[in-house]
């Protein structure tokens, strides 16, 4: 690995991939979504996958989520199968867009997982109380998403993702779709509940600010075939003000995910 | 390809509970004329009287396909015994039919989206036309056509119409408004005419739609045209060898021309289908 | 009256103006000053109501008024063209009655009417319509479990709905005997296949992410039909409602043409014409074309209450 | 040759072969016309076409012509092939039924179209209630053809001497499997296939003079298919569009045909136009027809004319 | 004004808007898109708007040519009515999606506009070459749109505007669906394209970065009512490689934009 920086020390793992390879069979012939990727995430990180488009960040993602099978190698996580974590809920997956029903309110949408999950109705409008108010979003319970802005959507999408307590959180690109400036406040937002939570978090994004704002690890990815071509630990305090951005440190890390990024790209 | 062997499972299952029906519905009058003649029938005896009834409650499937294959390879196709030559009549009015009624629903809709006012005033009524039975007033729609010294093929093709331009106003509307506000504002931009936003724009976006409206239209063509050759008198087509059939108990010819129809409308939708995927292909939509 | 308006009208009254002045033409050379003024007056009121609808549509003003106004000077137009065409062209009224003489048969059979209408669409029609909804919904949920089922039915199902219900349902009024349930046959045949493939198309309506979404919670496939698949297939399954709405009504009508008790409208209308009691055949189709258009007006109605949340029921906002 | 065109009640078949001898043996070019025959169908009204203009002459039955007239269609009887009667209905008689006495609790099908009026006529003469009521018969429609009947759907039902009889034996019952009641024996008989033209037609002395010619042309095809029905028959299953028409069947259609119009030499005998009416305006609470129509709905002046 | 920097002398003016108020009626009463906006925008400026969603960035495109029709106030283009501009086809429009047509090849949707204008046969051949090649994709013009990547697809979108000798380019947030590389990219593309033909550009961005990179004039706005808050000259050289975005200057401007969206923002 590449980065100077001290590991920091005993975090107990919660998800390990060993040479993980996945290929996809699709008429133009095999297509090399993964090769030989190999990553700890220890308990409480922030990883951040980036790179360029079709490099396999998603289909990582998904196979941390047993959406996706790999062709070979080991993933565990919190010490499982993809499949055994799945059906133990052991994680929340927030998509790129917001995904959320139209016939159903936010409440009732953040109360979707909770009623397949069998909780209790108690429990159930508790729980959606609470996370509507951990995102902001109190008052809004009786709203159709549609009646809301696209940050709004997002951030009741995390909300149902949050709603079970998994100790683990997916997230794909969750601020793709939205402006420089609602994004900003979302991240702030999402460290915050990072700090308060202490969940595990795997995030995917394209921007290089994003990444290094919110992360304690960057996973650089580059594609034909996807793997893993940088691992950076951030040296970053884990308390982040927005102006943070404007420090000589960050420029520095910016930089060198950017370099990263660059030497993997092609440019169409 | 992959839908060869599904297909010819789901036909074998019918084909058995068709072949189980008949014995079920043709019984009773093979009792019925056994007990006339004073006899017992067995289970065999049974199941192949059932099976070989001449005018039977259901007619077995080979006695269908045997009538069809009398009726259309062995006779020659100029011969009104000919199946062949029936399917062709009404297959003309189907047609004309078809033509006439994916004019006027293209132009209905062409002025329903461009005229407001036909927007507002005319689909209400188009719907309305559609839950008037049709049976009801084809024979009016042949008296009234004759009356003006219209006939022949033409009130067939009328009736045709009625049916098919429904589909095709609705799916043309939908699909000459399918361009987004974006790509309208673009031919602004370019200070494009209304006729060329017209061919440039609305029509190839409408395309799919029109494909899928047509392929209703043609199978809407064909009942209506085998509903105007009843009250033209019986004189030749599917429709009026449904109703000789009917006349005389003939049920193995109704059931013939029932397939017949059937396979006149697969082939004609099919017919569309690969239209439709030539022409697509052509402009690059077929992916 | 705007200057759009007169824009957007332009095209239709030119038109009309045009082919008026055509016939009128041709009337008085044909056939006398007497026909050239009837198709005069039926020029003027087609244009009339035409003016008077753009005007109508160009007001600004309550678009729920305007949109019951403006169909109805539309249908009130065809009515008076109708009438005077009869009236004026002396067409015998056992071939064609004006909607005068249908209106006053209808006032004086009320009870007629309705007997036949409990017959025909209430018993035959909606019981119909129902039984096969249902009956498609069911297979329709079977289909999509069973790929081997979708690959194999759907097909052969669409060859079935290419058999004309002409041809049907004289054997199902074989098969069902003549009451009502024979109707309800014929419409279960004829609403079952629409209904299907609407509701088929309609289950695979849902994207990949909504489907993973429901995998990440673990759901079982129930859990996913009855919280994911159908409710997104709702607009679909209201597309196969409407079109079965006003099949439902010409199914149980038709069927009654192949035997019957002595009641129904499909009766009435086959006997009165029979008879050349053209205005009670009238009044019949009046009845359908409303209660047709009623019922789809109802399954509308439904329609927006259930998929509120579609896109294309929010109207046309930004 | 001067152009008419005759509206059948129904299909091609030997109940009109005297019109399609006349036409295929030259006896309209004989009389200087070019007759086209259109055939009709379940859901054509001759008269509808007649007033629509689409026809110059039709084959009607009396009692639907004369509900025609009330209802406002101006036509007139000019010609009577068919002497008698050919209705009848017919009973399985495995339901028990013997005389008119015993309909009443029994389910009789019928046409409409016009058709029922016969059949009205003779129940409200029986006094017996239509609605199904006790002491009365149940009346269904019923498609035209015999499978009800087979199937037991119904335990009478209308036929015709000549045609659908047949048929249910065709099918394997046998005479003795049979009630028949034909309405020329009860009494009721209602004059059937005669020629009806509008008043309008009449007035005009040209069209007047085609139709003396068309009528004397069609009773020598009527006389000519009595005396050769064999090649009678094979003339209409020539002209037979549909091709689903049968030799034996039509040979035998036209053997029966042959005696309903044995009696008429085409000239409508006012004798039975009353009896026709009285069976009409006694049909109790709803009659088919209100009035008695009067001399207007016939004439005998063509065949008068064509008979000389 | 706020910024120190002088103005740059007497460029001949080409868009000019006064005292412009546009307001939209709606169902849930008026909407006041545009509120006494006020702009001059000189020949050969490149002008990018930033501001918050719904703040009216697109209306005023809108309005320059002449989608919209504003309530009050005036706005000259090219020293006409917008209307007169447009019919005298004065600007090309690239929108946020590349919106080719997709039953038409690259050339073809390049041609269209063209076509409409009714330019020869042969001078539509050659323009389309010209423009692919200012575009870099010489070589697809046979290629139907779903064949080419989303930044090739933008790219063509760009030469369709190209195609017609406009003078001005309007376009709104037309990298606004790339990720952050290919968008790197396009900017450096259009900073050479712009350089080369000395057209005026106005650009609609949500990207503070892409702003600051790209523009001589930021204008930054603000929602409810839609209204210009800051106009910032730009004092980065004409000539501006991608590093120049770590220079202090460029971040310092990138600063007074983001304090100037923050001051205007609402967060959803
Ligand atoms: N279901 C699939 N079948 C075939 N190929 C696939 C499938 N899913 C992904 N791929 C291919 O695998 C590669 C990696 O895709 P993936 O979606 O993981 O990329 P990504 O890094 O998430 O890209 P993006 O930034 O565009 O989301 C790509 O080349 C893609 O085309
Ligand atoms: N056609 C319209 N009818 C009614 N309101 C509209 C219409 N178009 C825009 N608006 C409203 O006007 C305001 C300005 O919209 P505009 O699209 O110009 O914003 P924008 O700055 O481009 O936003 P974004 O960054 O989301 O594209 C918004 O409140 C919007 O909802
Ligand atoms: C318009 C009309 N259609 C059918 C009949 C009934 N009908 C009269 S003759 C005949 C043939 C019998 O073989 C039938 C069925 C009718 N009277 N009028
Ligand atoms: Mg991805
Ligand atoms: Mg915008």
């Amino acid at each position: 690995m590449m980065d100077g920086t001290p590991k920091p020390a005993a975090a107990s793992t919660v998800i390990s991939a060993s040479a993980l390879n996945l290929t996809f069979e699709t008429n133009d012939g095999p297509v090399h979504a993964l090769r030989d990727v190999n990553l700890e995430v220890g308990k409480g990180d922030f990883v951040s996958f980036i790179g360029p488009s079709g490099c396999g960040k998603t289909t990582f993602l998904r196979v941390m989520a047993d959406l996706e099978q790999p062709t070979s190698g080991t993933v565990l996580v919190n010490g499982v199968t993809p499949e055994e974590a799945r059906k133990a809920r052991a994680y929340g997956y927030v998509f790129q867009a917001a995904g959320l029903y139209p016939w159903r309110t936010i409440g009732g949408n953040i109360r979707l997982p909770l009623e397949i999950m069998g909780y209790d109705k108690r429990v159930q409008a508790e729980r959606v109380k609470e996370v509507l108010a951990l995102v902001d979003l109190a008052g809004f319970e009786k709203k159709y998403p549609w009646q809301l802005s696209g940050g709004m959507q997002q951030r009741a999408s995390i909300a149902r993702a949050l709603a079970f307590e998994a100790d683990i959180l997916l997230m794909d690109e969750p601020f793709g779709a939205l402006d420089e400036i609602v994004r900003d406040h979302l991240n702030e937002q999402l460290l915050a509940l990072w700090a308060r939570t202490q969940k595990t978090i795997c995030f995917v994004t394209h921007s290089i600010p994003e990444a290094v704002y919110l992360s304690t690890k960057i996973v650089v990815m580059s594609p034909r075939p996807g793997r893993i071509t940088d691992v950076i630990e951030s040296t970053l305090p884990r308390e982040r003000p927005l102006d943070i951005r404007d420090t000589p440190e960050f420029l520095e890390i910016a930089h060198r995910v950017r370099e990263g990024l660059r030497a993997g790209h092609a440019y169409d | 390809m992959r839908a060869v062997v599904p297909v010819l499972t789901v036909v074998a299952v019918i084909v058995a509970i068709w072949y189980a029906a008949a014995v079920w519905l043709n019984a009773p009058w093979a009792r019925d004329m056994a007990a006339r003649q004073d006899r017992e029938l067995g289970a065999a005896e049974l199941v192949v009287d059932t099976w070989s009834q001449d005018k039977p409650k259901l007619p077995a499937p080979h006695q269908v396909v045997t009538e069809l294959w009398e009726t259309t390879v062995e006779k020659s196709v100029t011969s009104k015994r000919s199946l062949v030559y029936h399917a062709w009549v009404t297959l003309s009015a189907t047609l004309a039919g078809f033509g006439l009624g994916t004019a006027l629903g293209f132009a209905l809709a062409v002025g329903i989206v461009y005229i407001r006012v036909m927007d507002m005033s005319v689909m209400p009524w188009v719907i309305a036309s559609q839950t008037i039975p049709i049976l009801a007033i084809a024979p009016m729609i042949i008296v009234v056509l004759n009356a003006v010294g219209v006939s022949g093929l033409l009130p067939k093709a009328v009736i045709s119409m009625y049916l098919s331009f429904f589909p095709v106003v609705v799916g043309m509307v939908k699909g000459l408004r399918s361009p987004s506000a974006m790509q309208l504002d673009q031919m602004r931009t370019w200070n494009a005419t209304s006729a060329q936003e017209f061919v440039k724009l609305r029509l190839p976006s409408s395309m799919p739609y029109l494909f899928a409206s047509l392929k209703i239209a043609m199978a809407a063509s064909l009942v209506g045209a085998i509903v105007g050759e009843l009250p033209t008198g019986a004189v030749a087509g599917l429709g009026a060898r449904l109703l000789a059939g009917s006349y005389y108990g003939q049920t193995i010819q109704i059931w013939s021309a029932l397939f017949m129809a059937a396979a006149v409308a697969a082939a004609m939708v099919g017919l569309i289908g690969v239209l439709q995927r030539v022409t697509l292909r052509r402009m690059g939509l077929d992916r | 009256m705007t200057a759009r308006a007169l824009v957007s009208r332009a095209p239709l009254v030119a038109f009309q103006i045009a082919l008026g002045v055509a016939l009128v033409a041709k009337g008085l050379v044909s056939s006398g000053v007497g026909t050239a003024l009837v198709t005069l007056a039926l020029f003027a009121v087609w244009i009339g109501g035409t003016l008077l609808n753009s005007w109508l549509a160009a007001r600004p003003g309550v678009l729920r008024f305007k949109a019951f106004a403006i169909p109805l000077v539309f249908g009130l137009t065809l009515l008076a063209m109708w009438e005077i065409a009869v009236r004026g062209y002396g067409v015998s009224t056992v071939i064609l009655p004006p909607p005068s003489a249908i209106a006053v048969r209808f006032s004086h059979s009320l009870p007629i009417l309705w007997e036949d209408f409990v017959q025909t669409v209430i018993k035959g029609a909606l019981s119909g319509f129902v039984i096969g909804c249902v009956a498609a919904l069911v297979t329709a949920v079977v289909v999509d479990r069973f790929d081997f089922l979708r690959r194999g039915l759907l097909p052969v199902g669409n060859f079935v709905a290419a058999l004309p219900i002409i041809g049907i349902a004289p054997i199902l009024v074989m098969w069902f005997g003549f009451d009502w349930q024979s109707k309800a046959a014929v419409v279960v045949v004829m609403v079952f296949f629409p209904m299907l493939v609407n509701t088929v198309e309609g289950l695979h309506d849902t994207s990949a992410m909504q489907r993973d979404l429901m995998r990440t919670y673990a759901a079982g496939y129930w859990t996913t039909l009855f919280k994911l698949r159908l409710p997104a297939a709702m607009p679909f399954i209201f597309n196969g409602l409407k079109i079965a709405s006003t099949l439902a009504l010409i199914g149980a009508i038709v069927a009654e043409f192949f035997g019957s008790p002595v009641r129904g409208m499909g009766f009435r209308i086959s006997t009165s014409v029979g008879l050349l009691a053209l205005d009670l055949v009238w009044a019949e189709i009046v009845v359908a074309a409303i209660a047709g258009s009623a019922f789809y007006g109802a399954i509308a109605l439904l329609e927006k209450a259930v998929t509120f949340w579609h896109p294309s029921q929010r109207g046309h906002g930004h | 040759a001067d152009e008419m065109t005759l509206q059948l009640k129904w299909v091609t078949q030997a109940q009109f072969a005297g019109y399609y001898v006349a036409a295929d043996k030259g006896f309209y070019e004989e009389e200087d016309l070019d007759v086209t025959i259109k055939p009709g169908g379940p859901d054509i009204a001759p008269v509808q076409v007649l007033l629509g203009g689409g026809a110059d002459v039709m084959v009607d039955w009396l009692p639907s012509a004369l509900a025609a007239r009330e209802n406002g269609a101006p036509i007139v009887n000019i010609a009577q092939p068919f002497k008698s009667s050919g209705l009848m209905l017919t009973c399985l008689k495995e339901h028990g039924i013997e005389t008119p006495a015993d309909f009443p609790g029994h389910m009789l099908g019928t046409w409409f179209f016009g058709n029922e009026l016969p059949l009205y006529s003779w129940m409200s003469k029986l006094g017996y209630a239509t609605d199904g009521s006790e002491g009365g018969v149940t009346i269904q429609k019923i498609n035209f053809n015999v499978d009800p009947l087979l199937q037991k759907q119904v335990e009478c039902a209308t036929t015709m001497t000549y045609n659908e009889y047949w048929q249910v034996i065709d099918a394997g019952l046998t005479p003795d499997d049979l009630v028949v009641f034909k309405y020329e024996d009860e009494g009721i008989s209602t004059l059937e296939d005669g020629l009806y033209t509008t008043e309008e037609n009449l007035e005009d002395p040209e069209m007047v003079d085609k139709l003396v010619r068309f009528v004397r042309a069609s009773m020598k095809g009527w006389k000519y298919a009595e005396e050769n029905p064999d090649e009678a028959a094979d003339i209409v299953l020539e002209n037979d569009a549909t091709g689903a028409q049968t030799e034996v069947h039509q040979k035998r259609m036209m053997g029966e045909i042959a005696k309903l119009t044995a009696g008429s030499n085409g000239a409508l005998d006012p004798a039975d136009f009353e009896r026709t009416v009285d069976v009409l305006l006694s049909s109790g609470a709803d009659p088919v027809i209100t009035a008695n129509p009067g001399d207007a709905a016939w004439t005998l002046a063509i065949t008068d004319e064509a008979l000389k």
